[in-house]
Parts: structure tokens; C-alpha cells; sequence
């Protein structure tokens, strides 16, 4: 477990106030801010490249603050790879290793093993100058996570990918630190990243931390205006995967059941995200090629000028023109169907 | 599309006649600099060959070359062994003063050769603050030579050193703590191998600064004679005619060992 | 939490190990520089106060000190004014045998002063190349001295220049001339300004190591004197004694100009 | 117009190859491409920063393939703006002017007229340093065009902004280069971009342009694979507005009328674009929140695995899953109705 108490740092003109933070064993935390946070600064003095003004940082119980940076156990990953640059892959991804006293053999099946997990082993006598992106970022984790850390910090590692690499990224990120059991904390200025990977959210705004929970509770329940502003709100839905009929999944929600597009098994816990554009609302049942037509009850309308933004009561926010909403009625307590493609939910592994 | 050879050449000298001017321009003072040396060279080998040649079988002249060589490397490693640290603590952190060391650094360009020699004089001299207590001898003597140009060549490495270690991003350095390297491992692994091409260019500017003293060392040991002392002796006793033979056979000197520690130098 | 101060203050120190011993290590280099000048000075005051009143009345030291700083400054000049442009050209284009004409610039370091001073003579002198049929004297004359200054000093300028020309984004040239401006307009009023604070520091190094010269000026010109051969004729001819207060007064005037052309370069 | 015949360069490893390019007048045309397809080399070359190795460029007849930079009135913008430091924003905007024979009072005139229409006439005492990405951005078009360019090559100007910042850009430049007629050629790898600004568009990649044509046409008809997969095929539909109620928009296609939101006046030419996943089809006309229930007849039935792709005689393109598909009858030839929100449709000025 992490814990970090008043923490405190200026930086020029910068200051880091006062970061009260708990981050549990196993826990995957995403720390979620805009450009200019201060996320990689609190990662920075967590990982104990500087020293804080004032506060503490413990770890199990035992308080590190002072502790220099390798005696932490804690692994970094910076945006922008940062790879040893006079030194083979191999090389990078045993640099821990070889610090220790193992055996040749040793290192060589463990540096082997991790680079086979991420797929870079082929990689393993280029230098980093001729790898892309992808590929260096892959490097970079293997080299990090080769020496088993009880934490891993990770500082925007997607962010300077391309859209199909950063995709592909995350849901391996996700899987390994599941994998190692691992403690995370993640740094991004990206929702999606958010929501996919975090167990839970803490968000960052001008150097303190204004809003710390549970992925769902943080995008449906934001604190203040700025948050909600800064978080666009989404359907967060908690469910697990119920059967499946060919590419379709139907995930069981607790009180309702969804079709989706996935690949992922039966029996499997997820999560659902579903833009509120997405969702279409009718008063009779529909017979559309939309898979979803579910029941519910108005419990909010709120007026965000041209469009209406509605919750129901089976979690669900839709967002509709005004005039259709008046067209059609959507009142408070009316009865509507909601109906959503199956396409149209983005399901990924809890 | 008529003649599109002609019209193309004249546009492409229009189009970089700045970088034409200033080469023109440019090439005065490379032309100073080659002209200098090619016409002593070629003087001495059209007008003198014969001395020339008796001067490369002067041992007295060789004892010089090779104790000039030698004292400068002396010099260059003393400098590598203290500067070099100095050199990362300046690029890696940010003090109070720091300012002031950095002009200290600086501070034995611009001192008159002499008036550095005069200065040393004082503290490593018969009398002087450490020459005193010293064992070394210092005046007329190899420590002197090191010292007089440990003084004038320090500088060299020390801001060569320190470009080097602040091309070194601080986040490798983090990475490599964070993979449970100390700081000393990490400045053996992976700061020093990274900065290793900007330390050899500074060790063969600092070796090159040493090489050619002559005013320091001078004042503070005549004897034993370096190659500069040797040649200041021979003009002065025997005029251009007698000294420029040596003079030749030094610059052919330098200007291999520097071709050299140059094509070292790009190699890593 | 018991007693953190003394458990804080026990692993900082840890955590900075490497730095505090390398703040050790180049303390060493500081210490040799600051302690070989400030001794001097020291000295002088303490010993021998009324000395240094005197010499800072002699006329003949006042004008070897003027003649060091003009002469060095019109070396400085003219590295300026052919140096600046062949820097760009350098900065700016790609072709066969660069890599030898920046190895011809760099030259001058590494041939000993003495030997630079023969070569020129070779050149300059009475029966020299151009010697022979320049109106002006170079031999023991204002012009040798320059002459020499510039052969030493002009390399500091144009890699200082260099490098100030390469930190100015050749992307910031295109915008002005997509804007309009010739290549000669753009070099003026964007890559020269940008480019200035590295020209002002490059031509300050030029002046220092123009002014410190000995060696290579008294081979072609030991009268009029510059200050370095000054203190080499007063330490020859009177001992330490004679020449340390003129020492002193150089020391202190180089510093005193030195300073203020750093915070010049700093401030612009 | 711009002519470019046989444009050949090398440039370290990388060749640009005989590119052939014809622009016209006062068109706003787009060239999209991965990053590393040579898409800045190219502009470069038209501005006449670097000779080409071999080929041609000519404008209004005359061949200017050697002619410096400064003589060919073509205004130019980089992605990371390039200000001169040393320079107030009003020295940097009148750079241009300043070096003509014109009077001190019609050079400001004409500085403050730009900097006004730019929304940077606060900023011209500033420095460069002090001002954020999307100000920057600003002075450096308005440096531009303040000398009334007849070309305007902008290279990624939009990519180092934030998401509303490039939107807002997005749509000035558009407005800006129908105010001047400026013949305008952009390049970026957003597809958005291309959409939303390009009359036409080229489509570039490894050094070579694949594809050219009307936006509409190279986004609905990629000439391969690569491409397709480059661009990801949407909606592009050209209409008019025939009428607004409130915040709603009726657009006329020709064909068939659409519902949009969006705050643009009766009369304006407009692109609409729709992503194929807000589409949803059905067998009878459903009455739902979705204001669009266009009756269409399927022209084509593509299956991308676990998703259909259905074309439809209207010039939609939908996107379903296989099991809706099917239990539908999604098939060639018939009917269908194809239903999606006033909200889903993305609609802008062409």
C-alpha cells in the first residue's frame, strides 16, 4: 500500500499542494489531470527523483520519503521511453537484472521470458534508435517491470503513440499488471485510458488533487463544474459477461441485461461504456437493428441549451435534441425505451 | 520552355548569394590560418631541406617534442581526474554562486600566459605558499611544466565536460535509479558513456591548450626545455633561420597527433 | 515517527553521495585556480603594498596594458568580421571537406605559441611571403602583434559563432523569407540577432585569449611591448619581485574587464 | 493555380516521387497523409526552401522551380509556428509589410486590420514566449497573410493545439481563406480536418500522393485498402440549409432532407458528415428521439467479421452487427429505414 501524506513541492513557478493520496496493494490507480497538473511531478517524487518540501511517503507501512530512488523497489516508465541509448534492447530490459548478483543464465531466461510477454523478443539486438514508438514503449515496460517491482509508476506511457498502438497498449498494460500483481499508478490527461485501466480515478487539477474514487462514481458523480467539464460525462456500467452468441456478449448489469460487440469470454467482469449520444430514446419498444431496448423510468432532465441531457433510472445518461424531447414528451417519471447498437458499447476487462 | 539550363543557374546563385558572399568572406581567414603554415612548411622544405632533415636527428630537439607531449598529458589527466567531477556537479545542479565558479573557470583565458606563470611562480616557487613545504621541486623542474599548464588547459576540459554530462538527460539518469542502479552505477553506466565523446574532445582540446604553452611554463620552469622553450632559445641565440626547422617538425607533430586524436574522437 | 530530522538528514546524504564527492573531487581544480591568483594578490598587498602603488603609476606598465587591450581588440575585430560569416556558412551548408576546413580552425590551439609566432614571422617578417611586400611592418610593429593575436585567438570567435548559428532554427529563416526578405535581410534582422548573445560571448573568449598571448607575439614582436612581454622582461631582468606588481595590476584589470563583459553578454 | 509536374527530391533515405499536382485559384485543397509521408518536404518545396532534384512547379504560367522564396508570394505556416523570438507580436505580424516601401501609418493600419480579424490585437505589445499555442498559432497566420500571399501553405497548423482549440482555429482558417480567395494548401494527417476545410484533397503516403479528388469522393471511394484504412470511411453528404427551427437545422441533399443541430443560417452550402455507427436500420419507421428516418433501399452488403457494412441508395453508409443483420434481413435490395439523431450528424460550411 501506498500512502502519501501532505505532500508538498514547489517547482519555479509550480506548486505540488499537498497531495493526500492511498493507493491499495493490487490496485491499478489512474491519476487523471490536464497538461500542466503536476502528475509527473507527483510521480517523480513518489519514485524519489527529487525530495519534497514537506509531507511523507510510505510504503507498507514503512515511510520512504528520504529513501533514495534505488532502494524503493518501484518501477518508472516516462512518456517519452527514455531508453538507455548506447545500449541494445537486451541490454535495456537487463539493466536491473544485472545489477543483482543472479547467474548469466538466470538473467538471460528472465530478460527472455519478459520480452517474449510483450512481444519484443526479436527485437533484442537492435538499438533503440530503430525501433518505433510502439516498440520502444514496449522496451521501456519490459525493462521496468524484468525486476518485479512491488510498484510501477507510469507516466503518460501511451500518450505519445499513435491511436491503433495506444489501443493495443492498454489492454496489455492492463493484463500484465493483473499478471504480476502489481501496484499501479497511472498518470494520463485521457479519459478513455481512465476508464478502461483505472480501479480507481484520483483527478488533478492545478497541482493539488480535487477528486478521488471509483472510475464510475468520478465520471457519473463529478465533483464540480470544472471536473465534469474536464471529464465529459459517460455511462460507466459495472456488469459481468452472461453468455455469448457469436461476436455478440450479453453482460448482465444487475438489473438489466446489454448486448455488445467483444471478444472477450463468458463469466468474465467488465465494464461498459456507452456515450449518451449513442443512446436513442422512444416511448413504444423498437424494432431497429439496434440490440439494446431497455426500460426505464426518467429521473432527471437537465437543459444544456440546444440538447437535453436525461437520466434514467437504470443508470443510463442520454443526451437528445430539445425538440425531440419535447416532441416525444421526456418528462420527469415518464416511462421510455432506451436503445443503444450493440456497437455502440465500448467493453473492457475489470 | 526556353532554356531552362541557363535561367535555373542563374536563379540558384541568386537564390544563395548571401552564403557565396560570406564564404568569400570566410575564406580570408581560413586562408591566413593554412597560408601561415603551408608557407613554413613549404619554405623549409624548398629553401632548406638539408637542415630540416639534420633537425629530425637532433636528439635535443626530440627530448623536447616528447617531454612537451608528455607534460601535456600529465596535464590533460590531472585535469580529467578533478574537472570531470566538477564538470557533472555544474551540469546537474543549481546553487548559489554557482555563477562565480563558472567564471573561476574561465578565468585562465583570459590571464596574460606570464602574468599566469608569474602567479604560480608565487605559490609553487622556492618561497612560495606550497613550494615551501612541497618535496617536489616545482621551478625548473617537470612539476612545474604540469602545473603551468594544468592551469592554462584546465578550462577547456572542465566546459567541454560539462556540455557533455548537460547533454545527458537527468530521466536517464532517474530510469536507471529507479532499476536499483546508485548513483555511482548510474554515473558509471550510464552519464559517463553518454558524455564519453564530449570528455575526449574536451581531454584533446585540454592536451592541445597544454601542448602549445609557452608563456606560463616559461616564467616558471626554463629547463627542462619543452618544445616551445626550445624553439623561443634557438630564435633568440640563432635567429629564424635555425629555429624554424624545429618549428616545422613540431607542426608536422601536432598536426598528426591531432588528426589523430580527432578521427579517435569521431570513431566512438 | 521517531526523531525524523536526524533520520532525514542521515539518507539525504546518502541519496546525494556521488554529488558531495564529486563536489570534493573538483574542489581540488577550484581551488588551484582560486588559490594561484588570490595568493598572488595577497601577497603583493600584504608584502609589498607600496610596490603596487608605484607600478600603478609607472606610465610604461599603463601603456602595455593599453597596447594588450586595443591590439587584442582589433585581432577580435577582424576575427569578427571574416569569422562571423564563414561560422554561418559552416552552420548552414553541407559539402566535401568540411570536416577539414573545421579541423583547419581549429588548428591554432594545438600549435605551440612560439611555433605560430616563427611560422608568422615566416610569412609576415621582413623576407616573408607577404613580408616582402606589404607596406605595412609586421616585425616588432602594432600590426605583428595583431597579426599574432588574431592566428590564436580567431578560433574561439568562429566555433563560438558556429554554434550560436546553429541554435537559430533555419525554419525561422524560411518564414522570413516566405515573407519577403532577402537572404542577406533575413541574416540581419533574424539570424543575427537571434545569434547575438553566442557572437558577444564568442568575441569576449577572442579578446581573452588575444590578450593573454605571450609566445607567438614575442617572436614577431617583442617591442612595443604588450603587457605579457612586459612582465617576462621585468622577470628576467628583476626577479619575481620586480614583476609580480605588475602582476597584480594585470590580474586585477583583466578580472575587472572580464566581469564586465560577462554581465554585458548575460544581459542582452 | 498551382501546377506541379514530376516533382522529384531526396532527402536522406527518404525520396518524394514525381509528385503531379494541379491546384486551382482560390481553392482550399488538403493534403492528408501519415506522419513521415513527406508532407512538409512537399510544401517546403512549393515555398522554394530547398531546390528539388528534378521536376517543375509553375503558378498562373509562370515556372518559378528556382526562384528564391522571397519572390514568390506564397505565405507559409508550421506546425509549431516558428515566431521570431526576438519580436513583439506586432513586430512579428508587420514583419512582412515593413519590408516594402510602404508608410509607417498604412503599415500599422494593415497590422492592427489583421491582428483584429485574428483576435490578437490585445497581444501586440507581447512576446512570443508568453503566449499559449492557439495565440502563437494566430500571429504566425496572421504574419501570413498580413502581406496578402497569393498562396498560403500551411503544414500541420492545427496538430500542436488542444482538442477546442483546433476546432475553433479550424473553422477561422476556413472563413479567413474565403475572405482573402487565397489559394490554400494544407496539409495534416487528421482526417477531420481534411473534411471539414478541403475542397479537394490528396491523399499521401510514402513520399508519393495515391490519391486526388473532391473530399466526398476520395473519402466514400479510397482508391485501395491502404487508403481506406488511412481515411476509415464516413458519411460525407453535400446539402444545403433550407430552414431552421430553433437550434435545428433542415438540410436539403438533393434527394432526401436531414435534421442536424448545429448554428449555421438558412441558405449556407454545407458538408454534413455522419459516422456509419450512428446509423441504425430497421424494417418499419420507428418513432423514437432520432429526428432522421430516411427510407432507403440496400445497395451493398459487406461483412468486416463480427460487423456488417450496408451501403444504401441514398449514399449512406451503415454499420451493423451480423446478428442484427440477419435477424432484420438485411439484405441487397431491400428496403429499409435508416434512422439517426439530429445529433450524430457533424455539419460544417463548404
Amino acid at each position: 500500500m501506498i500512502e502519501i501524506k501532505d505532500l508538498h513541492k514547489d517547482w519555479r513557478e509550480f506548486s505540488l499542494k499537498d497531495i493526500n493520496l492511498e493507493v491499495e496493494k493490487g490496485e491499478y490507480f489512474v491519476v487523471l489531470g490536464p497538461t500542466g497538473a503536476g502528475k509527473t511531478l507527483l510521480l517523480e517524487l513518489i519514485a524519489g527523483f527529487y525530495p519534497p518540501d514537506k509531507g511523507e511517503i510510505w510504503i507498507d507501512g514503512n515511510e520512504i520519503t528520504r529513501l533514495p530512488p534505488e532502494k524503493r523497489k518501484i518501477g518508472f516508465v516516462y512518456q517519452d521511453y527514455w531508453l538507455f541509448p548506447h545500449m541494445t534492447v537486451e541490454e535495456n530490459v537487463s539493466f536491473g537484472l544485472r545489477l543483482k548478483n543472479l547467474s548469466r543464465k538466470d538473467i538471460k531466461e528472465r530478460t527472455e521470458e519478459i520480452m517474449d510477454l510483450l512481444g519484443i523478443l526479436h527485437l533484442s539486438r537492435r538499438y533503440p534508435d530503430t525501433l518505433s514508438g510502439g516498440e520502444q514503449q514496449r522496451v521501456a515496460i519490459a525493462r521496468a517491470i524484468v525486476i518485479e517491482p512491488e510498484i510501477l509508476l507510469l507516466d503518460e506511457p501511451l500518450s505519445a503513440l499513435d491511436a491503433r498502438m495506444r489501443d493495443r497498449l492498454r489492454d496489455e498494460l492492463k493484463q500484465i499488471s493483473r499478471k504480476f500483481g502489481m501496484t499501479v499508478i497511472h498518470v494520463t490527461h485521457d479519459q478513455t485510458e481512465a476508464m478502461v485501466l483505472g480501479d480507481r480515478v484520483g483527478v488533478m487539477m492545478r497541482g493539488e488533487i480535487v477528486q478521488v474514487g471509483k472510475v464510475r462514481e468520478v465520471f457519473t458523480k463529478p465533483r464540480d463544474e470544472e471536473v465534469a467539464a474536464f471529464l465529459g460525462v459517460e455511462n460507466v456500467l459495472e456488469g459481468v459477461i452472461k453468455e455469448k452468441v457469436g461476436e455478440l456478449s450479453i453482460i448482465d448489469l444487475g438489473d438489466i441485461n446489454i448486448s455488445a460487440v467483444s471478444g472477450i469470454r463468458a463469466g468474465e467482469r467488465v465494464n461498459a461504456f456507452i456515450r449518451p449520444e449513442e443512446i436513442t430514446l422512444s416511448k413504444v419498444p423498437l424494432e431497429t437493428s439496434a440490440r439494446n431496448n431497455i426500460k426505464a423510468t426518467i429521473r432527471r432532465v437537465m437543459n444544456l441549451g440546444p440538447v437535453v441531457r436525461i437520466e434514467l433510472d437504470v443508470g443510463l445518461v442520454a443526451v437528445t435534441t430539445r425538440q425531440s424531447a419535447e416532441e416525444l414528451g421526456l418528462d420527469l417519471d415518464e416511462k421510455v425505451y432506451a436503445s443503444f447498437k450493440a456497437t455502440a458499447v465500448h467493453v473492457v476487462r475489470r | 520552355m526556353p532554356e531552362p539550363d541557363i535561367k535555373d543557374r542563374i536563379s540558384l546563385i541568386k537564390h544563395e548569394r548571401v552564403l557565396i558572399l560570406f564564404s568569400l568572406i570566410g575564406f580570408f581567414i581560413l586562408a591566413f590560418i593554412i597560408l601561415t603554415l603551408a608557407n613554413t612548411i613549404l619554405t623549409q622544405v624548398l629553401l632548406d631541406l638539408d637542415g630540416f632533415i639534420k633537425t629530425t636527428r637532433d636528439p635535443s630537439v626530440w627530448d623536447a617534442i616528447f617531454l612537451s607531449a608528455y607534460t601535456a598529458f600529465l596535464a590533460t589527466a590531472i585535469a580529467f581526474v578533478s574537472g570531470v567531477p566538477l564538470a557533472y556537479v555544474l551540469a546537474r545542479e543549481n546553487f548559489i554562486g554557482k555563477g562565480l565558479i563558472e567564471g573561476v573557470i574561465d578565468l585562465p583565458i583570459v590571464i596574460p600566459h606570464t602574468v599566469a606563470g608569474i602567479a604560480l611562480l608565487t605559490v609553487f616557487g622556492r618561497h612560495g605558499l606550497i613550494g615551501q613545504f612541497s618535496l617536489l621541486r616545482f621551478v625548473d623542474a617537470v612539476p612545474g611544466i604540469v602545473v603551468a599548464m594544468l592551469f592554462v588547459s584546465a578550462p577547456f576540459l572542465i566546459n567541454s565536460a560539462r556540455e557533455g554530462f548537460e547533454s545527458v538527460d537527468p530521466r536517464l539518469e532517474n530510469v536507471a535509479r529507479s532499476l536499483g542502479a546508485s548513483g555511482w552505477r548510474t554515473f558509471c553506466r550510464i552519464t559517463f558513456p553518454l558524455a564519453s565523446r564530449h570528455l575526449l574532445t574536451g581531454a584533446i582540446m585540454c592536451w592541445a591548450r597544454a601542448v602549445s604553452e609557452f608563456g606560463a611554463v616559461v616564467v616558471i620552469a626554463y629547463h627542462p626545455m619543452i618544445a616551445p622553450t626550445l624553439i623561443y632559445e634557438r630564435y633568440i641565440s640563432a635567429g629564424l633561420s635555425a629555429s624554424r626547422p624545429v618549428s616545422v617538425l613540431l607542426i608536422i607533430f601536432c598536426l598528426v597527433i591531432f588528426v589523430i586524436l580527432r578521427i579517435l574522437a569521431r570513431k566512438r
